[in-house]
This record gives C-alpha cells, structure tokens and sequence, in this order.
C-alpha cells in the first residue's frame, strides 16, 4: 500500500481570490502581519500497489489527467510507503 | 433541427432547457443520458446546468470523462452547434473545447440574479438575431463563474471576436474582461454562464433569451444541416 | 513539524453496559429516560432491557420522535378540510389543488446542528425536509426558510448568520430546487440559539402519493443511499469515563451533507415511484434507521426484521447501537414487493446508488435487530411507537406577562421625529432588504418561479397548467412573547396576507413550533397559547395545517428564546393572470389602503 | 518573514463526499488500485515576522480562530523561515 499526498496549488501567476479572502479575513481579526494567503488544495490516495516506481507513475497519471487542471493549477506529490 | 440536452448526474437545468426549445422553437429535443456515447441523430447539442458529479474536485472535472462526450467532441468536431450553460460552459473548458479555467467567484459566494450583458458578436449561428451590442438581461447562478486565461489567449479572443457576451455593470464573479460567453474559433461551440433558458418569456423576468435559440433555427433554415 | 492540534483514533473501544449496569447505575437516564419511563420499558419487554434496546427506547421516546410534550397541544390544530389528501403524521402534508395533483409541503427546523457547525448543520436541514417530500412521492419544486439569530454586530453571530444561509443555498442549489422566499430576524434572544427552519413544496399526482409503511409479510426492506458512518449518534451522550477511552471521540460528529447524493436519491426515488414499485418509502432522519423502520412496521401493524451486517458502513467496528442511531445523511428505507428487488435494483444502479436488502417485514410485530448472528434486540414494535409516552404539562402566566399587562408604552415614549424614526428604521437589518440572502440562492431554477424573492409571497407556476402556487413563511417572536395566543395569530394572518396579496387563495399551512423548555410552566405557557391562537386563525381562515415539526429546549445558559412559532403557508393561485406583485407598477395609478 | 504551510483535514469520521467522487472518477478512469481518496485544504500563508515563536503562535492562532473548523477539522502546520 503506498499513500500519496498530493498538493494542487494555482499557478503563481493566477489570482487566487479564496487567498484573498481568507487575507482579508485574517487581516479584520487582528492579524495584520499576513502579508499573503495562497490557498491549494491536499489529497491523499491510498494505493492498493506495493511497487513504488509503478505508484508513482500512476500519481503522476491521475494529477495530469484529473487532478489538477493545468491551465491554472501545478501539482506536486509525495509518496510513503505502507501508510 | 434536432436537439440533445446531455444529462449527466447532478445535472439540474436539463429539463429546463429542453422546455425553452420546445417552447421557444417547437422542435424535437431529447434528454441524452450521459452513458450513451454517440450524438449522431442530432444537429445541436445543449450541455445544461447544474452541479454534474456534485462539482466535486473543480465544477465540469468529473462530467467530462462521461461517455457521452464523445458524441460531444465528434459533434464540435463536425461542425454541429454546441452549447454550454453554466456548468455546460465549466464541462467545455475542463474538456479542452473551449480556452481557459474557471475559478471560484471573487466574492466566494453563489450568485443568482438577473444580469445586463452586452451581445459582443452578433454575427454568430447563436446571436444573429439580437442587435448589433444588444444589452441584454439573462440570469446567472453560479459560485464558479470567474473566468480566466492568460493574456496571450485573451488577446485572441478578443481578436477573433470570440467574446459572445460580457457582462455590464458590476462584474458578478471577477471574469478577466467581464467575459460571459465566448465561442471557440470555428464559432460553433459556444460556452456562456448566464442562463438563456431560463428568460424566454416576459413571466420569468426576462424573455432576452428566447433569441439565442431563434437565431440557431433561423441559421439552421438558412445554411441547411451543419 | 509543529504537533496536529488533536490526535485522532478511529476507534473507540466498545464496552456497552450490561441490563444489570443500565438498571443499578441508572444509565438510562444519560440517554434521557426517567426512571417511571424505565419502568415502562421493562414492563414491556417483560425484563431490563439492552445496552441496544435502552437506545432504541431513548430516541423513539425522545420529543423528536414522539412528541411527548407537545402531542395533546398538536391535537388542537384543525387538520381538516376538504382539500386535505394527507394530513399530519407522514414525512409531509398533502392538499388537493385540482386537476389530479395535490401540493406536499412541511417546515422542519435544525437549530441545534446549525449552532454548532452552521454551514453543515443549515444544509443537512435542508436535506432532510426534501427528503420528507419526495418520501412522499412529490416532486420537489420550491424551498424556502426561516432564520433567527442575534445582533449582526457581533462577529461570532455574522458568522454563523453567513455560514448558515451558506449551506442553506449551497444545499438547495445543488439539488436543483429554487429557494424561492423566507424570511430572517435579528434579535439578542437567539444570539447563542439560532433559528434554522427549512421548508420543502412538492407536487404529485393523487395516484402516485407514497406512504411510510411496512406491509406485505415476506417483503423485502431495502437501504439505499450514502453508507452508515458515526455521525450525529444520539444527541443524549452517556458521559461515562468507563465506556469510552477518548472523551472527544464520544461526542458525535455533526453530519455533514452530500446533496448530490441527494439529487441521485431524489431521481432514483420519483422514477420507482412512477414505475409504481414501492409499498413503503421512508427517508431515515433524526433517529435513522430505528426510527425510520419502527415507524414503519407500526403503521404497517406488521413487524420487521432487520440485518445490521447488511447495512452499508463507512467506518468500522461500528456497534449495533451505532448503526442504528447514526444520522448519516441522504439515506432512504423502502418496502417493496418480494421478488421484484431486481427491477428496483435496476433503477437504482442506473444512478449510481448503492443499495442493500437489510430485513424482511414479518408478521410477529416484533422489532428484532440481528448483529454478527446474535439478535440484539426484540421489542413489541407498538411500544416504541403507539405506547410512546404523553406528557400532560401544564403552564403558568409568567410573571412578565403580568407586569407588562400594566405598561402604557404611550405614555413612555419619547417625541418622535419622524424623518429620524423613518431612518432608524430602514436601518435596521431586520427591515433592511435581504438580497444579500437570498442573492445565494438560486431562485430561478427549474424555470417556474413567476415571483422572486423580494417580494411578499414567491409564486411558482405549475407546468401545463394555468394555476400557481404562492408560498410564504413567517412568524413574528416578540410578538408570541408579549402574547403567545395573540402573536400564533397574527403569525397564521401575516402568512395569509403575504399568500393573498400575490393573488392565491390560502389552502393550508405547515408550521414550526421553536420554544424553550416545555418543563419550564412559563414557556409551556407560551407554546399552549401560541397552538391556541394559530388554531383559532387557522379555523378562521380554513387553513388546516397538514404537517410541522416541534423544536423545543431552545434556550441559552437557562434563557429561553422568544417563543418563535414559523407558519409556512402555501396559497393557489388559480389563474396566472392573477399574479400581483408588491411593486408599484406605473405613474398616475390610484392608492388604496384597506383595513383598519 | 515565515511562511506556514497549514493543513487543514476532515476528521476522519467526517463523510467526504469529494474524495468519495474523485475516488468514484478515478476508478472510472482505469484507476482501480486506488483504496481511497480524502481532500483537504493547503493554506499558505507568509507572515511579516522574524520571531519563530511568536510566528507559531499567530498561526496556531489564526487556525483555531478562522482557518480550520474543530466541529468537523483538524489542521496541522509546518513553520519555514524567510520563504
Ligand atoms: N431567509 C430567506 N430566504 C429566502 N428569501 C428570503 C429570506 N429572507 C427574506 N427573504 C425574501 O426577502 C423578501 C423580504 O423579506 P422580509 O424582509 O422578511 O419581508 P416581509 O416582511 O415582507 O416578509 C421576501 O420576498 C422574502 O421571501
């Protein structure tokens, strides 16, 4: 069993207006210090494989065809084993 | 002309659009369960609203791996009209057949309303009867309709005057240049967020929307079967 | 890495008490049943009862199920009319409206959940008075809501304001049916108690009206719908170190919604019901599927027998008593006839909903549950349901009541100057315009909304037919404080007035009753004369109410909210030539007041 | 200046219907050895501050106050300096 965390951020580039929110949010709490909120999304997919390079292959798969979206998103994973 | 309302589940506007074409145009139009993969019979497809799969992951993500969108691609492929209404725009964009993304609306919220828009390009199977920047008033409701593509692609939109509707006034979701609609290059995929079927007649507020289903009849007569 | 603010475990060690243990130590009443009620159980079942059986017991006798405290107070509502297809005792009311249809409709509130966690707390009430609706073979057309909460000024109330109307819209929208009215006030009597109450509008034909029973010995009992999962067990814990090793575990996790598992529900249900397939429907709600089965197999007068192991579990290790008082949302019973499970399974799978054949109807009337082989509980399933016990409170005038009796406000008031007052008043968000609200809400899908929200009643028109349905709620808290039967009144009158003025004929309400403590004399007070004058006004007026719901221990540190009972009124409009709106519609027309 | 990258998780008893249809999808896809599939939310957010002790105490803030709901969430974080 492998377990991948996935994270899907938008792209530096794209204007991310829950960050922004989130920002402003945090900002009327007191919290004046936030300089910046950049908000992405963390998945976990349990893999039923013990082999690591064929789970990787497979989360790279998954993030290109579904996960992620690239015309605003990037994506990075990390795999762990037996978790 | 023959119509095709593609129901995916979590579709929820599919039995309002097949009512504005029967209503509106008085011609055949069906509900396409989206595990069917062929169009073939049909000579416009209208992919409704709704929150297709929940709009789980990104709105449009999971509908596009339906079955039935195969007989959207080979559709749009052919030259056959295509439109996409709210989550129908989202599922184009996720599909590749129209440029860009869609985000989440700068204010976070879901917004229903009745919205001014301006008709940018009236020369389209979809606009030809509306005037030349007609302003308008269509619906919208959605969270997701803050559209977005990077300048290099905006420019040739604009260029190619494939921006169909944009909106006036105050911008409801952030969209880069206040875009409502756009159409692909060969003008015959058309994704917007606002609701032509739900303003065709004056009881429901508006009836702006009755033209866009007009002006495909008329091209239909005109040009023949696409 | 900083360490995660909580550690979690998945599961909790299960060590249930013994009959003996729930007898000496008392327990029963940690799961809310008094001792004379413990009584009762055991003389029914002949002997102490299980860990199992004492919750069953504890929620089928709760005042969600049973009504104990508010029943002979309902009794009071005229429930009868011509018109009246389905009166109070369904998942929702049913009126006749012509033409082979008739209008289903029912209020339920989920205060308590939306006080914890608003967002999910407002949708998960959303979803549970649709499903009440199409339970009952209708298709729902309209929602709308009612909504009470503190002063706006504090942020913790701006909170749970936003976040509930939120997961109000967020519900509603994505299951595809308009939010079409409402209503919102603010006031510092429910600043720690808020008010979120949901109604459901449906219409159907006579000949597909569904009901909630269990018949047919032999028949199949089918779950379909989301898997059982540890959410929303039992509002009444058991604070009881020995039972559980993590005291945060053992408080229940608020449900939390799935509205496109709904909408495939939703779907899936109608298409049975059309094919005429179903013998019994039920949505399992509060108290899921012990309620919701019981229920069934009394008004059936047959028994049922139930396979905990075939149900459908998202988590493991769960415990009879948790699977059977689990509130997982967006889960439906059904009855339908033996041999015919395959057919059903067909529509079913169609879309996408996983489903299981959990019990049999049998003709014993016994309710018996079996877990991993080992039957876990068997009880007369009359006396969950038919012996459930009444309570006759009764009520005394506060003391406020007596001392405002006296007060002249006209002789305290201060000179008004009336531009300041006009000001002040527009001001105030609880007369200010709720587009804010309702601008979250798609109001317009299924394109049958004639009237939006903005107006005083929505209307919605019916397809193929010329007729219209007008829909209001309302309620007015400080009114039914100052005087409980005057204000149930004016609450049923308002209502009326907002359903005629958009050009309908009242037919029928369906009403929320949110109080505090009905153990209070005070507040029992309130609740008799607020039935009382909602009745009268009802009678009236001739509009039966055909369905509601009870909330009550609404209360703060021992503060009981204003009594707040919400009509939800539903008028037909017979031609849409009759529509009217609020809006002035051109110069020169003439002004006319009417009343008093 | 500190960055903290925040997660934020449904608990674990909590329904997810996202992961459960990404999960759905994703068989769909020819992904069947996938077990499981949980979402959740990546906050990052840069705080103007070069105290290290006070930056994890703005954020433990900041998360108990407004970024994670503990009815139904548990979050965690990572504190990384001059990011
Ligand atoms: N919670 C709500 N949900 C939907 N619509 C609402 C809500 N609150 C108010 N509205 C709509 O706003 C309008 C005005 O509401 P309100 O200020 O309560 O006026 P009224 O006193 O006429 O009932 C009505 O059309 C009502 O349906």
């Amino acid at each position: 069993m492998y377990k991948a965390t996935i994270v899907v951020r938008l792209k530096p580039s794209v204007l991310d207006p829950q960050g922004n929110a989130v920002k402003g949010s945090l900002h009327s709490l007191g919290f004046e210090d936030v300089e910046e909120v950049r908000i992405g999304k963390t998945m976990e997919v349990w893999l039923d494989t013990s082999d690591s390079a064929l789970a990787s292959e497979r989360v790279e798969a998954m993030c290109k065809k579904l996960l992620a979206n690239p015309v605003i998103e990037n994506y990075e994973y990390e795999l762990e084993e037996g978790a | 002309m023959r119509f095709a309302v593609p129901v995916f589940p979590g579709s929820n506007c599919d039995v309002d659009c097949i009512k504005a074409v029967r209503e509106v145009l008085d011609r055949p139009v069906d509900p396409v369960w989206h595990l069917e993969g062929k169009l073939d019979d049909y000579d416009a497809v209208i992919l409704p609203g709704g929150f297709s799969y929940g709009d789980y992951l990104r709105s449009g993500s999971l509908a596009r791996f339906s079955p039935v969108m195969e007989g959207v691609y080979e559709a749009a492929e052919k030259g056959k009209w295509v439109i996409g209404i709210c989550n129908g725009f989202q599922i184009l964009l996720e599909a590749g057949l129209l440029p860009g993304a869609m985000r989440v609306n700068d204010h976070l919220q879901f917004r229903c309303d009745i919205q001014k828009l301006r008709v940018e390009n009236d020369r389209l199977p979809f606009t030809q009867d509306y005037g030349r920047e007609e302003e308008i008033f269509l619906p919208i409701a959605h969270k997701e309709g803050n559209y977005y593509c990077d300048e290099e692609t905006l420019s040739r939109l604009e260029q190619n005057g494939q921006v169909v509707f944009r909106y006036m006034g105050e911008n409801p979701n952030g969209s880069v240049a206040d875009i409502a609609g756009i159409v692909n290059e060969k003008g015959n995929v058309l994704g917007m967020m606002p609701h032509p079927e739900r303003a065709v007649h004056a009881w429901m507020g508006s009836a702006d929307g009755a033209k866009l289903f007009t002006s495909m009849l008329h091209d239909w007569r005109e040009n023949g079967a696409a | 890495m900083v360490q995660p603010n909580q550690t979690q475990s998945n599961t909790v060690a299960h060590r249930e008490p013994t009959p003996e243990m729930i007898e000496k130590q008392q327990l029963y009443r940690e799961v809310g049943l008094t001792e004379g009620e413990f009584r009762q159980v055991k003389g029914h079942l002949g002997r102490p009862p299980n860990w199992t059986e004492l919750g069953i017991y504890s929620v089928m006798w709760s005042e969600h199920c049973s009504y104990k405290n508010s029943k002979p107070l309902l009794r009071r509502f005229p429930a009868e009319g011509p018109r009246v297809l389905q009166g109070p005792g369904e998942g929702a009311g049913a009126i006749d409206i012509g033409d082979g249809q008739a209008v289903v409709f029912k209020i339920e509130s989920h205060n308590h959940p939306s006080a914890v966690e608003p967002f999910q707390g407002a949708a998960t009430g959303v979803g549970g008075i649709i499903r009440d609706v199409f339970s009952m073979g209708a298709r729902p057309v309209a929602l709308l809501n009612s909504l009470r909460f503190g002063p706006l000024e504090q942020n913790r109330v701006r909170y749970l304001f936003g976040q509930a109307v939120a997961g109000i819209a967020h519900y509603g929208n994505v299951v595809g049916i308009p939010t079409v009215g409402g209503e919102v006030e603010f006031d510092s009597s429910y600043e720690g108690n808020p008010l979120v109450n949901a109604m459901c509008v449906g219409v159907l034909d006579h000949k597909d009206l569904q009901k909630g029973v269990a018949s047919g010995i032999g028949n199949p009992v089918l779950y379909v719908g989301a898997s059982t999962g540890r959410d929303g067990i039992h509002g009444a814990t058991f604070a009881s170190e020995e039972l559980t090793e993590n005291s945060e575990e053992k408080r229940p996790a608020v449900q939390a919604g799935d509205p496109f598992m709904e909408k495939l529900l939703l779907e899936a249900c109608l298409e049975l019901v059309n094919q005429g397939i179903l013998i019994g429907v039920q949505d399992m709600g509060a108290a899921g599927l012990t309620c919701s089965s019981a229920e069934m197999a009394a008004k059936g007068n047959t028994g049922m027998d139930l396979d905990l192991d075939a149900v459908p579990q998202r988590e493991t290790g769960m415990t009879p008593y948790e699977i059977l008082l689990s509130e997982s949302q967006e889960r439906m019973l059904l009855v339908v006839e033996d041999g015919r499970e395959r057919e059903v399974k067909e529509v079913l799978d169609k879309w996408g909903l996983s489903s299981a054949v959990v019990g049999r109807v049998t003709d014993n009337r016994r309710y018996r549950i079996c877990h991993r082989g080992e039957i876990v509980a068997d009880i007369p399933v009359h006396t969950l349901v038919d012996d459930a016990p009444v309570l006759h409170r009764t009520g005394a005038e506060p003391e406020y009541y007596r001392r405002f009796a006296g007060v002249r406000p006209e002789k305290q008031m201060d000179p008004i100057h009336p531009q300041e007052a006009l000001k002040r008043v527009l001001a105030s968000p609880n007369v200010a315009s709720k587009r804010w609200v309702y601008q979250q809400y798609d109001h317009m899908v299924r394109t049958s909304t004639a009237v939006r929200p903005g107006s005083d009643a929505a209307v919605i028109v019916l397809d193929g037919l010329d007729k219209a349905l007008a829909l209001s709620t309302d309620g007015n808290g400080r009114y039914v404080y100052l005087d409980p039967e005057q204000g149930g009144a004016i609450a049923v009158a308002e209502s009326a007035r907002n359903v005629v003025c958009s050009g309908a004929q009242p037919v029928g309400i369906t009403d929320c009753l949110n109080f505090g403590s009905p153990e209070k004399p005070e507040v029992f007070w309130q609740l008799e004369g607020a039935v009382n004058g909602m009745s009268a006004a009802c009678r009236e007026l001739e509009t039966p109410v055909v369905g509601g719901n009870v909330s009550l221990y609404n209360e703060t540190q021992g503060e009981p909210i204003y009594p707040t009972p919400v009509v939800g009124m539903v008028g037909l409009v017979e031609s849409r030539k009759h529509i009217t709106t609020q809006s002035w519609k051109q110069e020169g027309d003439t002004l006319l007041l009417l009343g008093e």
